[in-house]
């Protein structure tokens, strides 16, 4: 390439060759007038392994056999693995025992597929208007049905993994928030009290006496939405009620400890351990409240700054679409901002990492204690009604435990939490062993 | 074995001559002579120095300091000279696309850099001796003032 | 102050008044000459409180009385408090109950005084050539009988506080390192196979095949001497054998786990706990080891940088040597580095001090709960020999709270590190509970 092909580059990166539309979810099109980006998305079909993530779908169980135990009696225990790109996010859930053996809602597909017209088709059949100016409330009402239904059936209404236009406004081509799952959590956590200083457009909308409601997609700063955009799924959820409302726990705040406290008020639990008969809470990928613990957060770096970093191509810098570990990519992702050499900062990350699963094993071998320990009281007879203290010390320190090790950055994207929440899963794991001990010399 | 040897020294001489081609071509497009001049524009007439360029007209040393006077010896001769090296380094890397990104100060870039700093702050650092060059005893400027050329690069 | 004025201060400063040699301890001489560095010198003795930190000696016992229990048995369960300026270094040790209740060696001496004079006299009283050729020899020589003499009789040898000679080469003002325990320590650490990547000097001296004796003072860099003056001092420490030889324990290596090892191997106790009998360690101020842990040493930050920024003093900048808790200098000690403002900055810190602080409170109780029940299983008659294990543990988990909270920064010089040691104590003094419950069931 030379000089005149990259000035000319730099006149012609705008120019659209088709017009999209809300209604357009093939990133094929969108990719005609956006070449660039559309190659980089469609190389999230690619395989590589880092040492604790990368795209590889390794099955999680065979490489570390307690968390079959730890999930005794869940989906979880059968058929748990890697991540890997946002190619296969449809296919891989698709393929998952975990929709076989179990009967899944429709909400499953929230964060799984370019839903927004499914929603909005189903929102007009139940009798939204069916006008441009009701959008937005045929694509709730949609979301309410359709999180209702059978896997199976709303399976049927998508065709595709997240698209262009989940993330993007087809006119402006601004970022914006359309899963309805987000758009109901911040607003809750906006009303909320609890802290958060790296969500400035938050903060100032409460210091403005929050007026009216926080409405992420004319509120947010730009810089927000870059990890808002990521938020709308990589988050802890849970199925509300008998309607199956996909909803994310945020009402007393995101942190680990906030979210146990508004799952308990709720009386929330997803299953009933099968050896222990502790009323268990599963975390899922909560690595967007996670990084909001996160210094890199607190210092305003978002996760597109790390996962979709700009890179030059010609004489434009593009956002990089193919989402995927920044160790794959550590010149583009850190070099900006660190001038560290490439091996060096490898190098810092796993230090991170490795002491995160040091201590996660720790509590993996604490908490499988527990399990066993309970198991035999219960066997050699202690009735439930007793056993309920460790059970509820199982139940806390599960949580931890799986807060850190369901957040797929180990340990990265806040290293001191991380490790926090681990010392107070072990804790919680032993105080339950030696409550269990103490019932069964009793017991004798 | 001859002609072989005689037709490679024409391939590097072709290589060369385009090499030279382009990079004349570079010099004369990217309005390279003026790359000889102190105005910070000369920089970026490359689009690649426009971040360093956006930030220097937001950074602290903006009404004091150009490019040059942080980046190009102060002395007559190692100024053309360190001219003449950095623009051919910057035309090959800008026509071939060849370099890694980002784009990181070579160290004897470096110590030219600490040099400057001195040539204007020397006064003030004077109590506390500061080694440019010498890897052992240097006192890096830029180990706490990285941003005062363009900015926090975050 | 206008401009000429400050002209002449810039032409002033390096014009020696006095002349000061290798047995000038006295600061004020050397203030004749650098008045600017010894009125910052002299600011140590300021006192100002920090939320965990800070020059306000109070007591740490009263504070928090588990610590009471924790070093049962020992002079720290007497007398314990927080540090405060160099100025008081000696002082404070003179009105320690620690000195009173317990004889104490002359080792205690060297990192509480200006001990070089006094270490060559001794030196060369006992056969040591009195030439200059042989000054290092008189020292180490000098140094190995003070360790051993009685505190009282050592005590009269010394009259000053750390003073300028204690880190300047008196003729080129070159930082330097002077204190024999250091010098052996960093030699042997040098020596090991331990990483060390943010020490240059040392890493670099590996790579060329290891040749000679690592020597810190023509070997290290300017950098690292800006953090060796002071890890001289701020370290890990025992008193070898009968000589009572100050001696840091790095020959496997600077972490937590490398020195409890070392430790082990040796056979070292500080002492036996009253209640449970366990052999203790006793951890004391590791802040060069835990710094050494962290992100700031690994990105080559000095201790002076931020206990000793450099400041502005009219046309001239000189380091400020009012040595004390960077919170009481954000401006100066962080802002350069990071441009966030005071507010943000001190929130930030607190953050991680009070992770750091809430887990060390767990940990303060496992073990408190610990000592309990081993003092119940010893007065309920199990034989020490059955008690072995339990009193492993309640060593291993004590060491690494104590770890952490002897250290100053309250986690802040290795959050994850400091959080990963705490998980650790946390798990071991749980289970030396379990331990201990189980022994008491059995011999009922
Ligand atoms: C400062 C950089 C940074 C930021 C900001 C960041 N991450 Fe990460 N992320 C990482 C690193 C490093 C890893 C570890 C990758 C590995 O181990 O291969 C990671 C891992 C992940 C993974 C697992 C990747 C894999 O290879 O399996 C996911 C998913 C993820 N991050 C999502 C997010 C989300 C969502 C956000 C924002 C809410 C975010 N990240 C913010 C750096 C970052
Ligand atoms: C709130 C968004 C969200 C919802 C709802 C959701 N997922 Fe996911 N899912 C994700 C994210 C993000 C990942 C990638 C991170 C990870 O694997 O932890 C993922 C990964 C997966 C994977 C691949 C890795 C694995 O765990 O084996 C499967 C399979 C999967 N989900 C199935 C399901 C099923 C079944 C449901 C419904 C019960 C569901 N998902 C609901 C966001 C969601
Ligand atoms: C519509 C939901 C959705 C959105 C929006 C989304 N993700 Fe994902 N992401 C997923 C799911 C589901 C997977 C797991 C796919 C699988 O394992 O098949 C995933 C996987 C990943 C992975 C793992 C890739 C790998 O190679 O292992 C990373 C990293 C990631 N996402 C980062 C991001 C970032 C950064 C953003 C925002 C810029 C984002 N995601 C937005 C749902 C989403
Ligand atoms: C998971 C979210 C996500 C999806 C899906 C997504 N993008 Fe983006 N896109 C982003 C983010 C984040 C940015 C950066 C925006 C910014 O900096 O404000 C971006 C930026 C862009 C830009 C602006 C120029 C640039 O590169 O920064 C274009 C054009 C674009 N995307 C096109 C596409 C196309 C075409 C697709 C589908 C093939 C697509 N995007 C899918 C998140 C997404
Ligand atoms: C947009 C800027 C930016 C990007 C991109 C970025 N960082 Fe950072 N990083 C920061 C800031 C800001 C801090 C906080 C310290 C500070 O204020 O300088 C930080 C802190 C860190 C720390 C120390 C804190 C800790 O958690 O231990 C590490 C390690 C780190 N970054 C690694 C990385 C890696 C690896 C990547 C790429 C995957 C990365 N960073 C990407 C800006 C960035
Ligand atoms: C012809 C385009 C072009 C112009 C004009 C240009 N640069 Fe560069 N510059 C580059 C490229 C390309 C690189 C990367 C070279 C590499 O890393 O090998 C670079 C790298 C640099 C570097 C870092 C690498 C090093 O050599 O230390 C500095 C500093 C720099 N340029 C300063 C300047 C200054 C000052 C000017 C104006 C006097 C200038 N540049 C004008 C293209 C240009
Ligand atoms: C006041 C001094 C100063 C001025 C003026 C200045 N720079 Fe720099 N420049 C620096 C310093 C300091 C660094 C090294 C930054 C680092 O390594 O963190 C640097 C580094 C660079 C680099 C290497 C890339 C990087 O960011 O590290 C480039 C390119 C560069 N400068 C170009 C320019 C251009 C073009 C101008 C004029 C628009 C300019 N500089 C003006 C001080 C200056
Ligand atoms: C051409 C002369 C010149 C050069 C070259 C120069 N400076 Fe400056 N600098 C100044 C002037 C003039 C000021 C503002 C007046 C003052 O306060 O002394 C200043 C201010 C500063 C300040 C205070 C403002 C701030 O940004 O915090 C720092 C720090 C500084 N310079 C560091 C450097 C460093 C480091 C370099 C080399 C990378 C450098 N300067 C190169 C002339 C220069
Ligand atoms: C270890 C950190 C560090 C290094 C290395 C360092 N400085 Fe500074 N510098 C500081 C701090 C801290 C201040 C703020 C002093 C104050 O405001 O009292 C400062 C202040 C300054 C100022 C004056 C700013 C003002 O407010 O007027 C200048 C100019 C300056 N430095 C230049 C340099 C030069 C030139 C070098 C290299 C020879 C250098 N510095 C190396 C930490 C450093
Ligand atoms: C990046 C900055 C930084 C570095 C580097 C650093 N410290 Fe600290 N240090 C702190 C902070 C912040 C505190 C907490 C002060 C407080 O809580 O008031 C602290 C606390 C301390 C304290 C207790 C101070 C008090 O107020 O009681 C001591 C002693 C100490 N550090 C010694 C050292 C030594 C020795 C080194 C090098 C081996 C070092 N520090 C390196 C920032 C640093
Ligand atoms: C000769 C031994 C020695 C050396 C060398 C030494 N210190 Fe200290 N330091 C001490 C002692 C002893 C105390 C406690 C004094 C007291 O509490 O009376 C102390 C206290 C401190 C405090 C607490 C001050 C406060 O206000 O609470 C800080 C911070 C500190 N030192 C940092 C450093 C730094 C940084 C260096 C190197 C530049 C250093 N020290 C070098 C022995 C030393
Ligand atoms: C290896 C160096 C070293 C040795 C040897 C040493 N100290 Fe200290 N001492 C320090 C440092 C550094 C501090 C400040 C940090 C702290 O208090 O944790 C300190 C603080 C103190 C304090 C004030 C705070 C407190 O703990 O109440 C007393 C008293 C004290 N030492 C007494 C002694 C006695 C008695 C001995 C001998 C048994 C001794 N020291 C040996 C380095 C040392
Ligand atoms: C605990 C160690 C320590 C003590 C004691 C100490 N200094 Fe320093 N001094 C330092 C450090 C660290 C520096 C910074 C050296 C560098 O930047 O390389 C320094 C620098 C200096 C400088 C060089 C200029 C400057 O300000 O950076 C002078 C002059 C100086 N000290 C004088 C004194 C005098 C006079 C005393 C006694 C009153 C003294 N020092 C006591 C650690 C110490
Ligand atoms: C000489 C430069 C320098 C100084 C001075 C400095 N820092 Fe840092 N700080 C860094 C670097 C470098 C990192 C690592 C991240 C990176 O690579 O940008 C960092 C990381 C951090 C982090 C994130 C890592 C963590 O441990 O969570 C915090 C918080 C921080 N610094 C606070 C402070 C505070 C508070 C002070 C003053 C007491 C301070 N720093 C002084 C350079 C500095
Ligand atoms: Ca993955
Ligand atoms: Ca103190």
């Amino acid at each position: 390439k030379n000089v005149t092909q990259r000035k000319e580059e730099a006149k012609q990166h705008v120019f659209r060759v088709v017009e999209v539309t809300e209604d357009t979810i093939d990133p094929v099109t969108w990719g005609k007038n956006y070449p660039r980006q559309y190659d980089g998305y469609r190389r999230t079909v690619d395989t590589e392994r880092t040492r604790h993530g990368g795209s590889d779908a390794f099955n999680k169980l065979d490489d570390d056999p307690l968390w079959r135990e730890i999930f005794k009696g869940y989906a979880f225990g059968v058929d748990y693995r890697e991540d890997r790109g946002h190619a296969y996010m449809l296919s891989d859930q698709d393929i998952s025992e975990r929709i076989k053996i179990v009967k899944q809602p429709g909400a499953c597909l929230h964060c799984h597929s370019s839903t927004l017209p499914a929603y909005r088709e189903a929102g007009i059949k139940a009798g939204i208007p069916a006008d441009e100016a009701h959008r937005q409330e045929q694509i709730m009402k949609g979301f309410e049905i359709i999180c209702a239904m059978p896997y199976d059936e709303a399976r049927k209404l998508v065709s595709y993994p997240v698209s262009c236009v989940d993330c993007h406004d087809p006119e402006t081509m601004q970022l914006r928030a359309t899963r309805p799952a987000f758009l109901n959590a911040i607003r809750t956590l906006a009303s909320s009290d609890y802290p958060v200083p790296h969500l400035p457009s938050i903060e100032r909308w409460r210091k403005d006496g929050r007026k009216g409601e926080y409405d992420v997609n004319t509120m947010a700063t730009r810089q927000e939405m870059r990890s808002f955009v990521c938020g709308q799924c990589h988050v802890e959820y849970y199925f509300k009620g008998e309607g199956k409302l996909l909803t994310y726990p945020w009402n007393k705040g995101m942190g680990v400890d906030q979210i146990e406290d508004y799952y308990d008020e709720v009386g929330f639990k997803d299953w009933t351990h099968k050896s222990t008969g502790a009323q268990i809470l599963k975390a899922q990928h909560p690595e967007f409240e996670t990084w909001s613990q996160g210094i890199h957060a607190r210092s305003g770096v978002a996760c597109a700054d790390c996962h979709m970093p700009y890179k030059r191509e010609g004489a434009i810098k593009i956002s990089d679409h193919h989402v995927r570990s920044p160790l794959l990519n550590i010149s583009n992702a850190c070099q900006t901002c660190h001038h560290f050499n490439e091996s060096e900062l490898k190098a810092r990350v796993e230090l991170i990492q490795n002491r995160t699963r040091s201590l996660m094993i720790r509590a993996e071998e604490a908490i499988v204690a527990l399990i066993h320990d309970l198991r035999h009281s219960r066997e050699s007879g202690v009735p439930d009604e007793q056993l309920k203290e460790a059970q509820a010390l199982h139940r806390k320190a599960q949580w931890r435990l799986d807060f850190v090790a369901a957040e797929n950055a180990m340990g990265f994207h806040a290293p001191q939490e991380a490790a926090r929440i681990l010392g107070e899963a072990i804790d919680y794991a032993r105080q339950g062993q030696l409550q269990a001990l103490k019932l069964k010399t009793a017991a004798h | 074995m001859l002609s072989g040897l005689n037709s490679f020294t024409v391939f590097l001489c072709c290589c060369i001559g385009i090499f030279i081609g382009l990079c004349s071509y570079t010099f004369y497009y990217a309005n390279g002579a003026s790359y000889l001049s102190n105005d910070p524009k000369a920089c970026v007439n490359c689009h690649i120095m426009r971040e360093q360029y956006d930030g220097w007209q937001k950074a602290s040393h903006h009404a004091v300091a150009t490019c040059n006077d942080c980046h190009i010896p102060h002395e007559l001769v190692p100024k053309y000279f360190t001219k003449l090296k950095n623009g051919f380094w910057h035309s090959k890397g800008f026509t071939l696309q060849d370099f890694d990104e980002p784009i990181r100060i070579q160290p004897e870039n470096r110590i030219i850099l600490q040099k400057n700093c001195l040539y204007c702050h020397g006064e003030f650092m004077s109590l506390i001796a500061t080694h440019p060059g010498n890897d052992r005893q240097i006192l890096d400027c830029i180990h706490c003032h990285s941003n005062v050329g363009h900015g926090p690069a975050r």
